[in-house]
């Protein structure tokens, strides 16, 4: 079978499960899962074939050495719309750390849904389970984890997400990239809601997936405009060939003076800012923590705000259009202060949160910051590396969260007090000798994530966006990243103190224990992989370890762009802050959170002031919305609307109605029935009345009637005399 | 089967009515017979058109199967009716709705024969109109299509409901949503029926081939009854516009469709937004723009304004709903509206590639429209049923308790908000990307009721399904029981073909783009 | 001499109604038996004339028998039917046929009540066939003066008198101003071409100097035109149907307006074309108010009786509008419309008749939910209110088109606003179906509301079934009407 | 100035005198015998007319049989007789300017008449009026139906005057 | 001789008077009696013209008799309605005979 051939069969077999289990198995939660796990598989197994084939051509990527194939879809007047897969560098490294991380997260929900647990006593469907109580053979009733009510639902709800991401990743155009986007769109709305009945969650999942599509909306006005400047929307036709790029960045269209490619980039740039969260459509993410943790690991790792990114890196060469190394473009500006500042922004949010999710939550927000500002600044390859590295490492600490709730679910189970929060940090504590896997592999991803010098992925990768904005001169973005960087390792040291780190703040924290290896699997694998993927991306002149590896991503994935970006000449300026801000930052966080004990204020409270609450109420965001669009829409919609509809239009219709019958009243009453009537007509009654009075000659005497006769008689005679 | 051959459109036209006769002579208390052979007749209605598929040949341009009788001399105008792409996908999806129609209402008791008699003379009705080739036989049908359609909302829609008119007149408000529907709807065709005159008053003739030619070659600096040509073209033209877009139906003219829905009993809203509203479409796609090249594209900027104002207060004024039914209606004056917007732009520059593609996404978008807007009507119905109530407010959290329901009301809402993989995406991108080079504003506005689109179809899935579960249908007599086979079987072939188009269109689309393309 | 089946036609009712006032008043039902029996021969033999003519329609008139009657005068038994009066001898035959069976339940003095009503029947029919002035104004009296007694006697109680003395005064004035005119004719083409003759086809070679015709039009016209119902004299009409029995207002709707409307195009239009020419715009005008005006005041009548009543004047209005048009298609129309609002009134009346003979009200507001009890009865007046509203693929909408056609050529304006009738025909009559037919029943009506019996469903589907096939099958009846107007264009001067 | 005329003045004076008085007279016995003499005068003309049959048949049947008739039925109704309260009804006067007029009206439209003053023709010889008078009546091609007719009528009447007065008790 | 006229103006007076009778008179008996009177002048009438027409065409004196059969009718049934009224309402007064009115 040819790798085409394959790589259309790659994104099948989890839409297949999705079918299988809704329609046939979703009684048998055993089935389910095995199929969900081995479709999962499957695609895994067909992406690294894909993969390590990819990486064994020469020059991949450049004229014709991709792997591509399509069809035609869409008849459009004489020609067709093709649909396709395409291969190239950039897409198979995304499809490498998409497959793992994605096959990993179905292990892992195995167990994080308590397979092989009993049925809740009093679960039902819509709401987590609440555990069940088991009686053992010596008589004593313990309580423990049930089985989620709706397991095999939810494996089919990831398969479709896996499909979606897979469609994405290797369609070979913008539309299917479209379809697979709006597809996990769809499955965040239905896994956010997963326990749709509470109302939190509901809400959630409508807030994401309506704010997804603010931008959507957009990136569809951008995908319209696009093919129909270009007649395609393959990525090939469009990016890979001169000439059209040429004709779009020389273009200029009305709306500021943007080239037309700007202009697209930048309707399509709307999109990624929804998807992958930037500000200000950041909002949705952080109450998207109402899904199950493996779901959050989903959206905030391996799929949804990757894609995002993924489509940003995409089409940078839309984005860069006319761009030559310096003077940012007005899109790239524009590209490069949204991930700037999101970047920076959430950072600060992140430092005040307690709920050990939505901490990630808010580095992940910032993290992609980072990765579109080095798209705008026009660091693809860095943008690429920090997406994957991001990947892993997040994909690790939210399933090692995820690990941790578990544990302390089992902890609350154990005390029976519900009112405890397994989310909220402050009742952690001391969990590293409770759960020392779960606590290695979250250290690894948390060192990562804070860019600990030379070991982990996340320092490369983040090392290189600083050395780009420095290298290129962009001030501004270098030293917001950097500050940015500071507070991430800040908050990454805060979260492993106040999780791991001194002495349990509660039972539930002491009766936590170890969860299975269905979940502790895959943080072991990701933990490898958040370790070992930064050494294939080491810049050639790094002191020491330069010549030591080859910067092999680089090359690589630069084979995607035409033109290939040369990487920045090493500075030691970068380089030195992202060591000062890793350490520092890490060293500081330890040091005020240390001893933090159970029922104090937090730390930081005292120092930010009144700037505290604004953090921790993410700067006042929702209220503002919901104070001026959400305000703005139901108003229009509940008032304006029903105004117009049934007062003024139907008012109008009324009035026709109205009107027809007054006319006729009118006509009838004041015309028909006085004139025309009385006139023309009615001289009827009136000469009824005559009537009476003409009777009377009727007398009814013969004599009279004779007078007539003789008379009448007389009278003709009369004439006859006269006339002859 | 060569008279079949032969008078395969007529026998299609008739066979409805034919059925409705044998369903005349039945007895009126054998109501599963009556049910059954409505539902057969319409069946075979449909295998008919299934084979006039097959045996249809896109590369053709104009007519085929054409058929021509003798019908009214005096003002020549005769008994023709011929099919091409366009009409062809019309009439497919007219036949195939109506016996998922009649299916659907198998639950109705109250004088079944006459309610399936009516539905089946609409089915003609409606047929009728997309056979047409002739100017007054599509007027004849486009008229009659009213009547069965007003006895259904009359006399089976919903009986509750009282409807405060001027002056404390209170009438009940089925009664005031079917005059509104038949009256407004004939005040609408006035205009059309005034305007065929006038054409028929200068050719003698009322051939639609024949009058198009005629009629587009007048000297534009001539005059007609002491006017001139243009001005007399430029009020035809309105004339026709707003006849169609009365029954489309576009803002401002849409009032109607709301009532008529939340009124008509759950088939007649399935036929109504699946069929009924296409007319309309059908219309400005039949006679509007070949007849008024040069009038559709001077005032497409007018139909496009009327369309997207329908997109976005549709899509508003559905958000703003409480009532169920009340919401999805106002989501076909959404929808439809897209339909408008994708024929004002193709106005705007006839034959262009980016017409042929708005045009392609304007039909495939009414074809999808029947499919999504049918069955989410017949869902309402169903949960209706059990219920009784349409009130958003009364629902909530019952997915635990109708899952499979609830499976298939999701995946329909998702179709017709237009989720890529499902029909709706298809249509609506071709829209989109068909009106965006050639009207830009009108189309970023549309965007906005895109946007809202999916607000109103998650608040509905929200108010119903999701949230805290309401205790109420839970248990006891009011216990919601789960969608039956019946429906299920009802909504299979919708669902089946909306996935269908929405991953593989071009077996579709093809035909669509081929007559588009000979067309115009 | 062929088969005199035209003379049969016109005096089987009036023999008819001779023998019956011969029988005794005590044997209703052999009354009521010959009656029906001669309403089935006159309606089999006006079918069959119309099929012979249906089969070659000519612009000659077909079965003419001319036979003298007053030499001396010139007056001659001269008979006749050509494409625009056969479907009217069809229309008084269904009328006749389906009159007997909906008043079979008469019981107040049957004997008289049908003799009138056959020899109005009789009167009509001779009109329509009539080609000499003086047999025609003959009938016309005839057909005129029973309806005074029909409605004085059988009618209803409240306004009978007064509606009797009415008409019988209107249509009597009209003939009179008629019978003038005629006269003038006569003498006047004595003068010109030296023969005393009343025949019309003589008369209309006469060659009457645009003057004459001008002044004389008027008169003659509208002399006629009143019992068409045409504004302002259309008064007298919806009075009349309100007082008149069932039958009676199904025969004075249905055929005797007609009467007016033909008479006026026979005599009227045909003998004097230059005054019609002359005058057509004023006639127009008028029509066009009965027209609107007609539809707006039915629009806001409460009893049945006078929102059918109103509605007729408006319909009427139609025709003579299409008259007016002195277009091949306004007249076509026209001539349709007669025949198909003939059928059309008789149905709605005859379903009004049923109606108030057992809810013993003809108030709008106080009825309802009669399709509970009486389905045919709401069913085929649904199917005439679709035919009023010209509704297509009923008679109303094949007969209403091409008068508006007709009314394009002379005034689009004209056009433009007649066709609003249209639009309030279809809000008042849908308003009148649904408060009467639908709706709650009130209580009081429970069980009092006596099926209808099988002749009365016998009657009304006759009517349905003609109007149906009219609208659906045009072409059963347009190619006979042509050639009629054919006739009347020649005389216009192939205009 | 002839015989002739001499009686025909006589006559004539006779005939318009009594023909007053019957018409004026307050006695009805009065009125009818005086009805009687105006018959007579009559039938005198008639001879003086040469239509001697004609004067018989006047004598016998009027006089002889209605005069009478009239007496006996101004008998039978006596009370009239007695009273003697005013014959003449009140608008007699408008009644005689009604005779009156008439009377000139007649005159005047004879006096327009030429062939006013015409004499008779001698009575050819041979010609005996009684004679062809009666071939008139009887014979078929001249006027049997009328007399037939004539007969009839009598006897209709004579049966009905019968059925009307017969006494019903 | 006697020229035509003679006869002529007298039977119009008698006839006149006749009326004149018919007209004033109160008693139905008396009005008959007027009857009488006009017969008779119509009679004589009716043989001077054939006397002074052709005498051999016997129409005039045809018709006069056709007058007596008449008038021998007439009375008869006249009186017996007479007689008959009179038994009934006692009276013969034609004034008060006008049942026959409005």
């Amino acid at each position: 079978m040819s790798i085409e051939n394959l790589i259309w069969l790659i994104p099948l077999p989890p839409l297949l499960a999705f079918f299988l289990i809704i329609l046939f198995t979703n009684k048998w939660k055993g089935l389910s899962h095995t199929i969900g796990v081995s479709a999962a598989g499957l695609s895994f197994i067909g992406s690294m074939i894909v993969f390590f084939s990819a990486i064994q051509v020469e020059h991949f990527g450049e004229g014709e050495h991709i792997f591509a194939s399509s069809i035609n879809w869409l008849p459009t007047g004489e020609g067709f719309f093709k649909i396709g897969v395409l291969i190239d560098p950039f897409s198979a490294v995304t499809l490498f750390f998409v497959a793992i991380t994605i096959f990993m997260i179905f292990l892992y929900s195995v167990g994080y849904q308590n397979y092989g647990q009993p049925k809740g006593d009093h679960d039902h469907m819509g709401l987590p389970p609440h555990g069940a109580t088991i009686v053992d053979e010596h008589g004593h009733s313990h309580a423990v984890l049930s089985v989620e009510p709706m397991y095999s639902r939810f494996f089919a709800f990831l398969g479709l997400f896996a499909f979606g991401m897979y469609t994405l990743v290797v369609s070979d155009n913008l539309l299917t990239l479209f379809v697979g986007w709006e597809i996990m769109g769809l499955c965040s709305y239905l896994l956010i809601g997963f326990w749709f009945a509470k109302p939190s969650a509901r809400d959630a999942a409508i807030k994401a997936f309506l704010t997804t599509r603010v931008g959507d909306v957009f990136m569809l006005l951008g995908l319209a405009y696009l093919y129909s400047v270009t007649g395609t929307l393959n990525y090939r036709d469009i990016f890979y060939n001169a000439e059209v790029m040429h004709h779009l960045s020389e273009t200029i269209t009305p709306i500021f003076g943007l080239s037309t490619a700007g202009l697209i980039g930048l309707l399509l740039f709307i999109g990624t800012i929804g998807k992958s969260a930037q500000w200000p459509l950041h909002i949705w993410l952080p109450d998207a923590m109402e899904g199950p943790t493996p779901v959050s690991a989903m959206i905030h790792a391996a799929t949804m705000v990757s894609a995002g990114v993924y489509m940003a890196i995409r089409i940078f060469p839309l984005l860069t259009a006319g761009w030559h190394g310096h003077e940012l473009t007005p899109t790239m500006t524009f590209v490069a202060f949204i991930g700037t500042f999101t970047a920076i922004f959430s950072a600060t949010i992140a430092l005040a949160q307690n709920d050990i999710k939505k901490v990630l939550a808010y580095s992940t927000i910032s993290q992609l910051g980072f990765m579109i500002a080095a798209v705008g600044i026009g660091a693809y390859v860095a943008a690429a590396f920090h997406l994957i590295t991001h990947a892993f490492f997040k994909a690790l600490l939210f399933l090692g969260s995820g690990s941790v709730i578990h544990g302390m679910e089992h902890g609350i189970l154990h005390t029976g007090n519900h009112s405890v929060d397994p989310q909220d940090m402050k009742n952690m504590g001391g969990l590293r000798k409770k759960m020392p896997i779960t606590f290695w592999t979250f250290l690894i991803g948390g060192l990562a994530l804070s860019g600990f010098p030379v070991v982990t992925a996340g320092f490369w990768s983040k090392d290189e966006i600083l050395a780009d904005a420095f290298g290129h001169g962009q001030w501004v973005v270098f030293i917001t990243l950097a500050v940015a960087a500071f507070m991430t390792a800040f908050y990454t040291m805060r979260q492993i103190t106040m999780t791991f780190l001194g002495e349990p703040r509660t039972k539930e924290a002491e009766h936590a224990h170890e969860t299975t290896w269905t979940m502790t699997t895959p943080l072991v694998v990701l933990a490898f992989f958040a370790v070992t993927f930064g050494w294939i991306g080491v810049p050639e002149h790094f002191p020491g370890l330069g010549g030591v590896l080859p910067n092999w991503f680089h090359h690589f994935v630069s084979g995607t762009l035409l033109e290939h970006p040369e990487s920045v000449e090493f500075s030691w300026i970068p380089l030195g802050t992202s060591l000062f801000v890793a350490l520092g930052g890490l060293t500081l966080g330890w040091f005020v959170y240390k001893d933090y004990k159970a029922g104090q204020p937090d730390p930081l409270e005292n120092p930010f002031g009144k700037l505290y609450p604004v953090l921790q109420n993410k700067w006042y965001f929702d209220e503002l919305y919901s104070a001026t669009f959400y305000r703005l829409a139901d108003w229009i919609s509940g008032v304006f609307t029903p105004f117009m509809d049934q007062v003024v239009i139907d008012g109008i219709l009324h009035f026709f109605a109205r009107s027809t019958g007054v006319i006729g009243n009118t006509l009838r009453d004041k015309f028909d029935k006085p004139i025309i009537n009385e006139l023309i007509g009615d001289g009827t009654a009136a000469l009824v009345q005559k009537g009476q009075v003409l009777k009377y000659l009727q007398t009814g005497r013969v004599q009279s009637y004779l007078f007539g006769t003789v008379s009448a008689f007389i009278v003709i005679a009369a004439l006859l005399y006269y006339f002859f | 089967m060569d008279f079949l051959n032969t008078h395969l459109l007529t026998t299609i036209l008739f066979f409805p009515v034919l059925t409705a006769m044998i369903v005349w002579i039945l007895p009126s208390d054998q109501v599963k017979a009556i049910r059954w052979t409505a539902f057969g007749g319409s069946l075979i209605a449909f295998i008919f058109s299934v084979y006039l598929w097959m045996n249809f040949d896109p590369n053709l341009a104009g007519y085929q199967f054409e058929e021509q009788y003798i019908w009214y001399e005096a003002i020549h105008s005769t008994f023709h009716v011929g099919i091409d792409g366009l009409s062809l996908t019309m009439v497919i999806l007219t036949t195939l709705l109506t016996p998922l129609a009649i299916l659907a209402s198998f639950g109705i008791v109250d004088r079944v024969k006459a309610y399936m008699m009516l539905f089946l003379f609409l089915e003609t009705g409606m047929l009728g109109v997309f056979l047409a080739a002739d100017l007054i036989i599509f007027f004849v049908f486009w008229e009659i299509g009213l009547v069965p359609m007003y006895f259904l909302i009359n006399q089976w829609g919903n009986p509750k409901g009282e409807r405060e008119l001027w002056g404390g007149i209170k009438i009940s408000s089925r009664n005031y949503a079917s005059l509104k529907f038949m009256v407004y709807t004939m005040a609408g065709s006035l205009g059309l029926l005034l305007a065929i005159q006038l054409l028929g008053v200068l050719f003698r003739n009322y051939d639609l081939v024949y009058l198009t030619q005629r009629w587009t070659s007048l000297d534009p600096n001539g005059t007609l009854m002491g006017v001139s040509t243009a001005t007399v073209k430029t009020i035809v033209f309105w004339a026709f516009v707003i006849a169609f877009a009365l029954k489309v139906p576009v803002w401002p003219f849409h009032t109607w469709l709301p009532d008529a829905h939340t009124e008509a009993p759950t088939a007649g809203s399935m036929i109504l937004a699946g069929v009924l509203l296409k007319l309309g479409a059908y219309g400005f796609l039949r006679l509007v723009l070949p007849l008024f090249p040069e009038q559709s594209a001077q005032y497409a900027g007018w139909m496009a304004f009327l369309a997207t104002m329908a997109i976005v207060f549709g899509a508003f004024a559905a958000y703003g709903q409480t009532d169920f039914k009340k919401l999805v209606a106002y989501s076909s004056v959404n929808h439809m509206g897209f339909v408008l917007l994708g024929i004002a732009a193709a106005a705007t520059k006839i034959g262009t590639e980016d017409a042929t593609i708005a045009l392609n996404g304007a039909v495939l978008q009414m074809f999808n429209h029947g499919l999504s807007a049918a069955g989410m009507f017949f869902l309402v119905g169903v949960i209706y049923e059990r219920t009784h109530t349409r009130n958003l407010e009364d629902f909530g959290g019952l997915f635990p308790l109708v899952p499979v329901y609830g499976g298939i009301l999701i995946f329909t809402s998702m179709a017709s908000l237009g989720l890529p993989g499902l029909n709706g995406f298809v249509s609506e991108f071709l829209v989109v990307r068909g009106s965006f080079p050639l009207l830009p504003i009108y189309t970023s506005i549309a965007i906005i009721g895109l946007f809202f689109t999916g607000a109103y179809i998650l608040k509905g899935i929200r108010k119903v399904l999701h949230g805290p579960l309401n205790e109420h249908w839970a248990h006891g007599e009011h216990k919601l029981t789960e969608i039956n086979l019946r429906e299920i079987i009802v909504m299979a072939p919708l669902m089946a073909l909306m996935l269908y188009i929405g991953i593989w269109p071009t077996g579709l689309l093809d035909v669509i783009n081929k007559a588009m393309s000979a067309l115009f | 001499m062929q088969f005199p089946v035209i003379s049969i036609i016109v005096f089987a009712p009036l023999v008819a109604a001779i023998i019956m006032l011969l029988m005794k008043e005590e044997a209703k039902n052999e009354i009521r038996v010959v009656a029906l029996t001669t309403a089935v021969f006159d309606l089999i033999l006006s079918a069959w004339v119309y099929f012979q003519v249906y089969m070659n329609p000519t612009m000659e008139y077909q079965f003419v028998e001319k036979v003298d009657w007053l030499p001396a005068l010139g007056i001659s038994y001269h008979v006749g039917v050509d494409g625009i009066s056969t479907p009217l001898v069809l229309l008084t035959g269904i009328v006749m046929f389906t009159g007997v069976l909906i008043s079979w339940g008469i019981d107040d003095r049957p004997r008289e009540f049908f003799a009138f009503m056959f020899l109005l029947a009789g009167g009509v029919f001779g009109v329509f066939v009539s080609l000499d002035l003086f047999l025609l104004f003959f009938f016309y009296e005839i057909a005129v003066f029973p309806m005074y007694l029909l409605i004085s006697i059988w009618g209803w109680k409240v306004t009978r008198e007064y509606a009797a003395m009415k008409l019988t005064l209107y249509l009597f004035l009209g003939s009179v101003f008629a019978l003038v005119g005629a006269l003038a004719m006569y003498f006047t083409n004595y003068q010109l071409n030296g023969v005393l003759t009343f025949d019309m086809l003589e008369i209309e070679k006469a060659g009457f100097s645009a003057q004459f015709q001008y002044i004389w039009f008027l008169p003659v016209f509208f002399g006629f035109a009143i019992l068409g119902g045409i504004f302002p004299f259309h008064n007298w009409s919806p009075d009349g149907h309100v007082a008149a029995p069932t039958a009676v207002s199904m025969f004075h709707a249905g055929v005797l307006m007609k009467l007016g409307a033909f008479a006026a195009l026979r005599v009227g239009i045909m003998l004097l074309p230059e005054g019609a020419k002359q005058w057509a715009w004023l006639v127009f005008g008028f029509a066009m108010v009965n027209v609107v005006y007609g539809a707006f005041i039915a629009f806001i009548q409460k009893d049945m009786k006078y929102v059918i009543g109103f509605s007729s004047v408006s319909h009427m209005g139609l025709v003579a509008l299409g008259f007016s048009t002195l277009t091949a298609d306004g007249i076509t129309g026209a001539s349709l419309q007669m025949f198909s609002h003939g059928i059309m009134t008789a149905l709605f009346f005859a379903a009004t008749g049923m109606v108030y003979d057992r809810a013993h009200t003809r108030q709008i507001p106080e009825l309802g939910g009669m399709v509970k009890y009486l389905p045919w009865v709401a069913i085929t007046f649904i199917i005439g209110a679709l035919v009023s509203m010209g509704m297509p693929g009923f008679s109303g909408f094949v007969a209403e088109f091409p008068i508006f056609m007709g009314v394009w050529q002379v005034s689009p304006i004209a056009a433009i606003i007649a066709s609003i009738s249209i639009v309030i025909t279809a809000a008042y009559i849908l308003l009148v179906v649904r408060k009467v037919f639908y709706g709650e029943v009130p209580e009081h009506f429970e069980g009092h509301i006596t099926p209808i019996s099988i002749l009365d469903k016998i009657a009304l589907a006759t009517l349905v079934i003609f109007m149906v096939a009219l609208g659906t099958m045009p072409f059963l009846m347009v190619p006979m009407v042509q050639e009629g107007v054919n006739n009347v264009l020649r005389i216009l001067g192939g205009a | 100035m002839e015989a002739s005329q001499i009686i025909f003045i006589l006559s004539a004076i006779l005939i318009l005198s009594s023909a007053v008085l019957v018409t004026t007279s307050k006695n009805l016995v009065h009125a009818a015998l005086w009805l009687i003499s105006t018959l007579f005068g009559v039938a005198i003309l008639y001879v003086l007319l040469d239509a001697g049959f004609l004067a018989v048949v006047q004598v016998v049947v009027y006089i002889g049989a209605i005069a009478i008739m009239f007496i006996f039925a101004v008998m039978l109704t006596r009370r009239e007789l007695l009273d003697t309260s005013e014959q003449i009804n009140k608008s007699w006067p408008m009644a005689a300017g009604v005779a009156a007029l008439l009377m000139v009206a007649l005159g005047a439209l004879l006096a327009k008449w030429d062939g006013l003053f015409k004499l008779p023709a001698p009575m050819a010889e041979g010609v005996d009026p009684i004679q062809s008078l009666g071939i008139a009546l009887t014979s078929p091609d001249l006027f049997v139906l009328p007399f037939e007719v004539a007969s009839v009528l009598l006897l209709a009447a004579l049966l009905g005057a019968v059925y009307v007065a017969m006494d019903k008790k | 001789m006697i020229p035509l006229a003679w006869y002529l103006y007298l039977s119009a007076a008698l006839f006149s008077i006749g009326v004149f009778g018919v007209l004033a008179r109160r008693n139905a008996i008396a009005i008959l009696l007027g009857i009488e009177l006009m017969l008779n002048a119509v009679n004589v009438n009716l043989v001077a013209f054939w006397r002074y027409g052709d005498p051999t065409v016997m129409s005039g004196q045809v018709f006069a008799v056709i007058v007596f059969a008449v008038a021998a009718a007439e009375v008869a049934v006249g009186l017996s309605l007479v007689y008959s009224i009179y038994r009934r309402r006692r009276t013969v007064i034609a004034d008060e005979l006008d049942l026959m009115k409005w």
